[in-house]
C-alpha cells in the first residue's frame, strides 16, 4: 500500500541521481553497460540436492537461489486432471538492509505473482502429466525463491532461477511409490526481462542505483516461440504507448538470449 | 486464463456470448457522492460489477514513519466482499488483492499531484460488492471519480480498460466467461489527454500484434469511458471538473 | 479492551454536546426526531444477485450491505442434524475516518455477535431443513455484512439487513447436484432496536453525534411472537432496571413496526 | 442455549437437578491477595467455576496512542484455559472472549472514579481456570475483588450475577447443563448500592414477564454476593472496603 | 531475538544487584537459602477436575498450573504406532507486569520446549500404548502450562507440574468409547532444574531477583535412573566446563528429591 | 532423537555409516564475504548443510522501545529455506527456529563488546539452504565468521560444534541418519580462546560419563573448528583477525 518500495534504498544521495541523469543523455550507464545491455549471468543449478530442484542465479550481483520440492497432495476440485504449482518468495533479510523479518511484504508478493504469472500462463509445466490419480492425487510443484544478495533487478533474477530450476527437477515418483522418477516435463521456457524509464531513457536490467531512482518499471516475459505471457508495470511513473512497444521489442531479443543461456548452462557447475 | 472448455466464445457471425461486438463495452453507470462520510466517493456498474470507493485526504499519515517529508502517499485498498463471488471468499485480503492493491496505488499516484501534501496519506479504499471480471480496470476507474470528488488535485483522470483475446480473437473488456475461458487479459490504466500508461498488466498468450491490437483497442475505449467520468462529475458539480 | 469506541468520533465539540443535551431537555433531537422514533428505513433485496441473498439498507444514512452465501459443508460433531450458520462484519475503512483495515476489532466482533444471537436464539432459520445427508453434509449459511457508509447504530441496520438478506435467500440446491432450489426456510423473524442513554434522556436508533456522546447503549432484539430474543448492553454507563424495562417494551413496538416494513419490502427495488 | 435434550432440568418437587431451589445460588468461595506479582487480585470458586483476577494498574498506558488525557482506561481481558473446557480450547482469544472482554471492560469502567488516573491504563487479568456456566460473571465479581485489593478508588463494588429460564421455569445462576439444554441466560453485572446495572447480555427466548422476573431475581441475589465480598475483603483487611 | 529477558524485571536497582553479590561472597542469598537449597515446593494435583490430569505447583511464591487434556485424534504417518504429546506454556499476562498478552513470545517458546525435550526425550509417556487403531487413531496428550503468579524459575515450576499432571492423569477412553478409562501410563519421571549464575557464583533455583541479575543460566533434566535427558543454557553469559559438571552433578541430586516429592505428593490436597 | 529403526550406525571396525571414526567431523568448507549488501557474511558448507550468515549492524534499534542505552542487542534469526529439507516446510518461523533463534542470539551476545554500541542493533541471519543435522552449530559458525567480517569487536571467536551418542558409541559431529536414529545429541558453542561454552543443549538419554565425554569430544573439535575459522578470515583479510 506504500508507493516507496522496499526494492530501494529509499534516498539515494541527490548527487548520484544527477550523475546517473546525466551519463544518460550520453547513452551510458553508471556500471558502463549500453541501455540494452543486461549483466552477467551466472547460473547454477542442482546447488541443493535435497531439494527436486534448484538453481542458484546471480545477475550481476544480485544473487537468488531456487528451490524446487515436488510431493503429491489433492487436486483443485476444478482441475481434477491437472498438477498444482505454488510460487513463494522469501526477501529474507539476509540479502538487503531494507527487508524485514515478517509475513511476505507486497512486493514480495508482486514478485511472486509475476513470476508465477509467466510460468502459469505460457503453460511452461505441463500438468496434465503431473496427475497420479484424477482428482484424488497429484503432484504438487513448489517453487520458493530465496533471496541471497540483493543489487536491483530481482524479477528477472527470479523468473530466470525458477524456469532453470524447473528444468533442473525430477519428480520424486518411486519416494511415494508411485513408479519411476522422471524428469518434470516442461512445454515451455518463458524468460522476464525488466526495463526501468530513468528521466526520458530505459534500461534494460536496472541495478540497485538505478532502481532507486527509476520511476517506473515494466517486465515482460516472453517464450520460446516469441510469444508474450506476462507484463507487469510497476512505480509511480507512467509510459508511453511507444515505449511500451520498444520495451516487448527488446523483452523479446534479450529473452532468447537469456533462454539460450538456461537451457546451455542446464548442467552447469556451482560456483 | 486459459481453462479449456468445450464453449464456443465468439459466433458465426464474430459476436460474443454477450452479443457484444470484439471491440464493444458492456454498459457503464457511474454515480459520483454515495458514501457520505468519505472526502470522496463513486459507485460504478460496468456489466455485472458493482464496485464503490471512497477517499479520505489528504490526512496526516500513520503510522509516522510511513510518512514522506515531500510528498502525499497514495494507499489503495482493493477488497472484495465475501459475497461477491461464487464461491464465498475468506473475509481479508489475499494476495492477488495485496498486488492488485500495490499497483492501483502506484497508477493513482501517477496522476495525482502529491508534492502538495507532504507527509500526508491519501487513501482510497475499493470495494468490489459483486465481481465479473473487469474488477481492478472498473476500481480504478471508481477511484478516479472518488479522487476528483474529493477535490484532490490531479494532472488528468485516469481511466481503467481491458482488452484480450477470445478464441483468437482480440476483444475488448472481457467479461466472466472470456476471462475463465479466453487466452489472455490485458488490464491497463490510461491517462486519456496524454496517453500515457499508468497501469499495464497482461497474462495469457499473444503475438506482438494481437497485444498492441488489444492495447490501442483499450486506449481507444478509455476516451468513451472518459467521457462518462466527466458526465458523471458534471452531473454532480457542472462546471469544470479539473482541478 | 479500550473503551473509546471505534462508533464514535472520538472527540465530539464541547459545543455539540451541550446542544444536544440542552435539546435533550426540550424532548427534541438534533435531527428533529422524537426520542422513540427510528430514521427512516429503505431496503433493497437481491441487490447482489450473484450472491445467493442480499439487502442493502439504509437507515437514515447508515448504509448496510449483507450478502448470504449458501456452501455444502460438514455439520458440528455434536448437531449432525443441522445445518450451520455464520455471521461476520467487516468494519470497512471506506465506511468511516474511523474504520482501519485489519482483522475484525473488537467492535466488529460484538456487533456480529449481537447480530448472530438475535437469529440463532430465536431459531429464525429452520436449521433442521438445512440437512443434504445426516452426520454427512449439511449446508452453511454464510452471513457477510458490511458497513458502506456510517451515520450510527450499526447494530439495528446489520440486524434488519440480516433477515431481509435471509428472508430474499434461495438454496443453491440444483448447482451441487442436490435437487430443486429452495427458499431458506425462515421460522422466525427477530428485529433489533438499540437505544442509547445521553444524560438522563433514552433515545431510539442514535445518530452519529448521539452515539459519540452517549453513556451507555442497549439493544432489545424481539421476535414476531412478542418474544425477547437477545439483549446487549454497552459502554461505560449504566441504566437502572425502570430504564431497562422502558427500553424493552419500546423495542417491542418498534421491533413490530421494522419487521412489517422488513416483510413489506421483501421485493423491493435498488435505489 | 437451546439444544434440545430428554434431560429433565426440574423434578416434580421444583428443585434442579443439582438439588437447588429456583432462586438459590451455587456454592461460592471469595478469596483475595492471590496473585502476590499484581497491584490487587482475587480468585472465585462458584459452583465449579475457579476463577482468578489480577490488577496492574493504574500504570502508564501503553502504546502511547491509547492514553486518554482525561482519565485512566481500562482493559479487562476474559481468558479461558486450554484445560479449562471439556473439549481442549486453543490458546488464545476466540470471538467469545473478544467480546467478553469489551463487556466486561466497560462494565469494570463503570464504577471506577477513572478521572482520577489520566494517561494512565488499569489493566484486569481473568483467568478461567475450570469452566462451569457463569465464567463472566463469576469473573466480573472477581475482578470487581481484584480492584478493591488493588486500592482502586470506585463508586461501588460490582457484583456478577445471572438468571435464565430453563424447563420454562424463571431461575437463578444456571450450572452447566442448565445452560446446555435451557431456554434463556440472562448474565448481568450490578451495583449493589444504587441497584444500577453495568452489563446486561441476554439471549434465549423469554417473554417480557419471564425475562423481568429473572433480572429482579439475579438483582436480588446480587445483595447476598455483595455480602460476601465484602466478608472477603475484610477478611484481609478488617475494616472499611470503599475507598 | 532479543536479549533482555521477559523473565526480569528489566532493571533492577543497582544497589540490589550489589547487596545480592555482596551476599553471595559470603555464600549467602537474598532469601536465606544456600546455594543449593530450592525454596518450598508444594504441589495440588487434580486442581481441574475438568482436565484429565492436573497439578498447581508451588515453588517459593512462582505458581503454575499445569492442565493435561486426552483426545483422541490421527497419528503422524512416520510414528503411526504412537500417541502424540504437545506442550504449550501461556505467560498470561495476570501472572507479572511484565508478560504481554498475545502469541507465545520467545520465552514461552523456549520454556514449553525445555519442558517438552524433558518428557519426550526421556520417553516418560510410554507412547506405544497410545494407540487406538495403529495408523488411523491415537491419544493425543495436551500439556497446557498456565503461569498463575512468577516469581522466578518457571523452567523447574513448569517442569515439575507438568510431570505431577501427566502422573495425575486418566485417558478418558469410555468417554469415546474404546474401552475402559486407564491411567495415563508413565515411563519414566524427568526433572529439570535449573542454576543460576551470578558474577562467580552459582545457585539452585534463583528467585526473581537472582533471575533479574543472573548473566547465565543451565537447566539440567535428570530421570529417576541417573539418566540426563535435556539441557538448555540460557542467557548472555558463558559457564566453564567445570561448572556445567558440577552443575550436572547438583541437578542429578537435588532432582532425586523433588522427584520424590512428586510421587509422595501424588495424592496431595488443593490448597 | 531416539526413532528406532533396523539401521546399524556403528559397524564391527567401529566406523560410522559415512565412514568417519566416532571422533572425525565431516568435511567443513567456509568462505567469508559472500552477501556484498551485508555488512559482514560468510557461507558454511558442513557435511551436507549449506548455511550462509550475514550480519548488519551496529545499526540504529528500531522499534526504539527494544533499545538498550547501554550496549547493542544481538538479534540472530535462524531460518530453514522451505526448501532446505526433504519435505517442504512452510516458510517463516515455527517454534523451533525461534527457540534457536533465541539461544544463538545469547550464545553471540556472549563474544561482541555490546557496551561499545549503545542504543543499537547487531543483527545476525543464518539462513540454512540445505540441512543436513547440525544446523545450529554450523549457523553459529558462519555468524561468527560473518561477525568478524563486519569487523564486530568481539573478545574470541565462537565455534559450534556438537557430540552425542549412536548406537552407545559416544561421537563427534552427528549426520542426519545419526541425528534420526541416534541416542543424543548436544550442540555446544564454544570459545575456544578460554574454554568458556556460550551454548549449551542436549537431548537424549546420557549417563553423567557419556554425556562429560561427548562435551570434551566437542570441545577438542572446536580447536580444529577454530583454526579452520582463522584461516577462512586470513584467506580473506591476511593478517589479525581478532579486533
Amino acid at each position: 500500500m506504500s508507493n516507496t518500495s522496499k526494492f530501494s534504498e529509499g534516498v539515494v544521495a541527490e548527487s548520484k541521481r544527477s550523475y546517473i541523469k546525466r551519463l544518460a543523455t550520453q547513452g551510458m550507464r553508471i556500471d558502463g553497460r549500453n541501455f540494452d545491455e543486461i549483466r552477467p549471468i551466472k547460473i547454477t543449478t542442482g546447488y541443493v540436492p535435497r531439494a527436486e530442484g534448484s538453481a542458484l542465479v546471480e545477475l550481476g550481483e544480485t544473487k537468488v537461489l531456487v528451490g524446487v520440492k515436488i510431493e503429491p497432495g489433492e487436486p483443485f476440485p476444478d482441475t481434477p486432471n491437472m498438477g498444482i504449482m505454488t510460487t513463494n518468495v522469501e526477501l529474507v533479510p539476509l540479502a538487503s538492509p531494507t527487508f524485514e523479518p515478517g509475513p511476505p511484504s507486497e512486493e514480495a508478493i508482486e514478485l511472486a505473482r509475476v513470476v508465477d504469472r509467466g510460468i502459469r500462463e505460457s503453460h511452461a509445466i505441463d500438468m496434465e502429466k503431473l496427475v497420479i490419480e484424477e482428482g484424488e492425487k497429484v503432484w504438487i510443484v513448489f517453487i520458493d525463491m530465496h533471496i541471497l544478495d540483493y543489487h536491483g533487478n530481482l524479477f528477472d533474477a527470479c523468473g530466470i532461477a525458477a524456469i532453470a530450476a524447473l528444468n533442473n527437477a525430477i519428480v520424486p515418483a518411486s519416494r511415494y511409490g508411485f513408479g519411476d522418477d522422471f524428469k518434470l516435463p516442461l512445454n515451455h521456457y518463458p524468460v522476464p526481462v525488466t526495463f526501468a524509464k530513468i528521466g526520458e531513457w530505459i534500461v534494460a536490467d536496472p541495478n540497485l542505483d538505478e532502481e532507486s531512482i527509476a520511476s517506473a518499471r515494466l517486465t515482460v516475459t516472453t517464450n520460446e516461440e516469441g510469444k508474450i505471457n506476462a507484463m507487469q508495470k510497476g512505480l509511480y511513473g507512467t509510459f508511453t504507448y511507444d515505449e511500451v512497444k520498444k520495451v516487448i521489442n527488446r523483452s523479446l531479443d534479450i529473452g532468447k538470449k537469456v533462454r539460450d543461456k538456461i537451457l546451455g548452462d542446464a548442467n552447469g557447475e556451482e560456483d | 486464463m486459459g481453462m479449456k472448455a468445450d464453449i464456443r466464445l465468439i459466433d458465426d457471425n464474430g459476436l460474443r456470448i454477450d452479443g457484444r461486438l470484439p471491440n464493444q463495452l458492456r454498459p457503464i453507470r457511474m454515480e459520483v457522492g454515495v458514501v457520505k462520510r468519505a472526502d470522496g466517493s463513486a459507485y460504478v456498474e460496468w456489466g455485472g460489477n458493482k464496485i464503490m470507493a471512497a477517499v479520505y485526504g489528504p490526512r496526516e499519515a500513520y503510522p509516522k514513519h510511513v510518512q514522506d517529508p515531500n510528498r502525499a502517499i497514495v494507499r489503495a485498498r482493493y477488497n472484495m466482499a465475501s459475497f461477491s463471488v461464487d464461491e464465498r471468499k475468506r473475509p481479508g485480503p489475499d494476495r492477488r488483492s495485496i498486488e492488485l492493491s500495490k499497483v492501483i496505488s502506484e497508477a493513482l499516484t501517477s496522476v495525482i499531484f502529491v508534492e502538495k501534501f507532504p507527509r500526508t496519506a491519501i487513501d482510497v479504499y475499493i470495494e468490489v460488492l459483486q465481481a465479473d471480471a473487469g474488477t481492478r480496470v472498473a476500481g480504478i476507474t471508481a477511484a478516479s471519480l472518488a479522487l476528483a470528488d474529493a477535490g484532490i488535485p490531479m494532472r488528468d483522470l485516469i481511466v481503467g480498460c481491458a482488452a484480450g483475446k477470445v478464441d483468437g480473437v482480440v476483444v475488448l473488456d472481457l467479461n466472466k466467461e472470456e476471462d475463465n475461458y479466453g487466452e489472455a487479459d490485458v488490464p491497463m490504466a490510461i491517462l486519456p489527454r496524454t496517453g500515457e500508461i499508468a497501469l499495464l498488466q497482461m497474462d495469457g498468450d499473444m503475438t506482438y500484434e494481437e497485444l498492441t491490437n488489444a492495447m490501442e483497442m483499450a486506449m481507444e475505449a478509455a476516451r468513451e469511458i472518459y467521457r462518462m467520468e466527466i458526465e458523471a462529475l458534471k452531473g454532480r458539480y457542472g462546471g469544470d471538473v479539473n482541478e
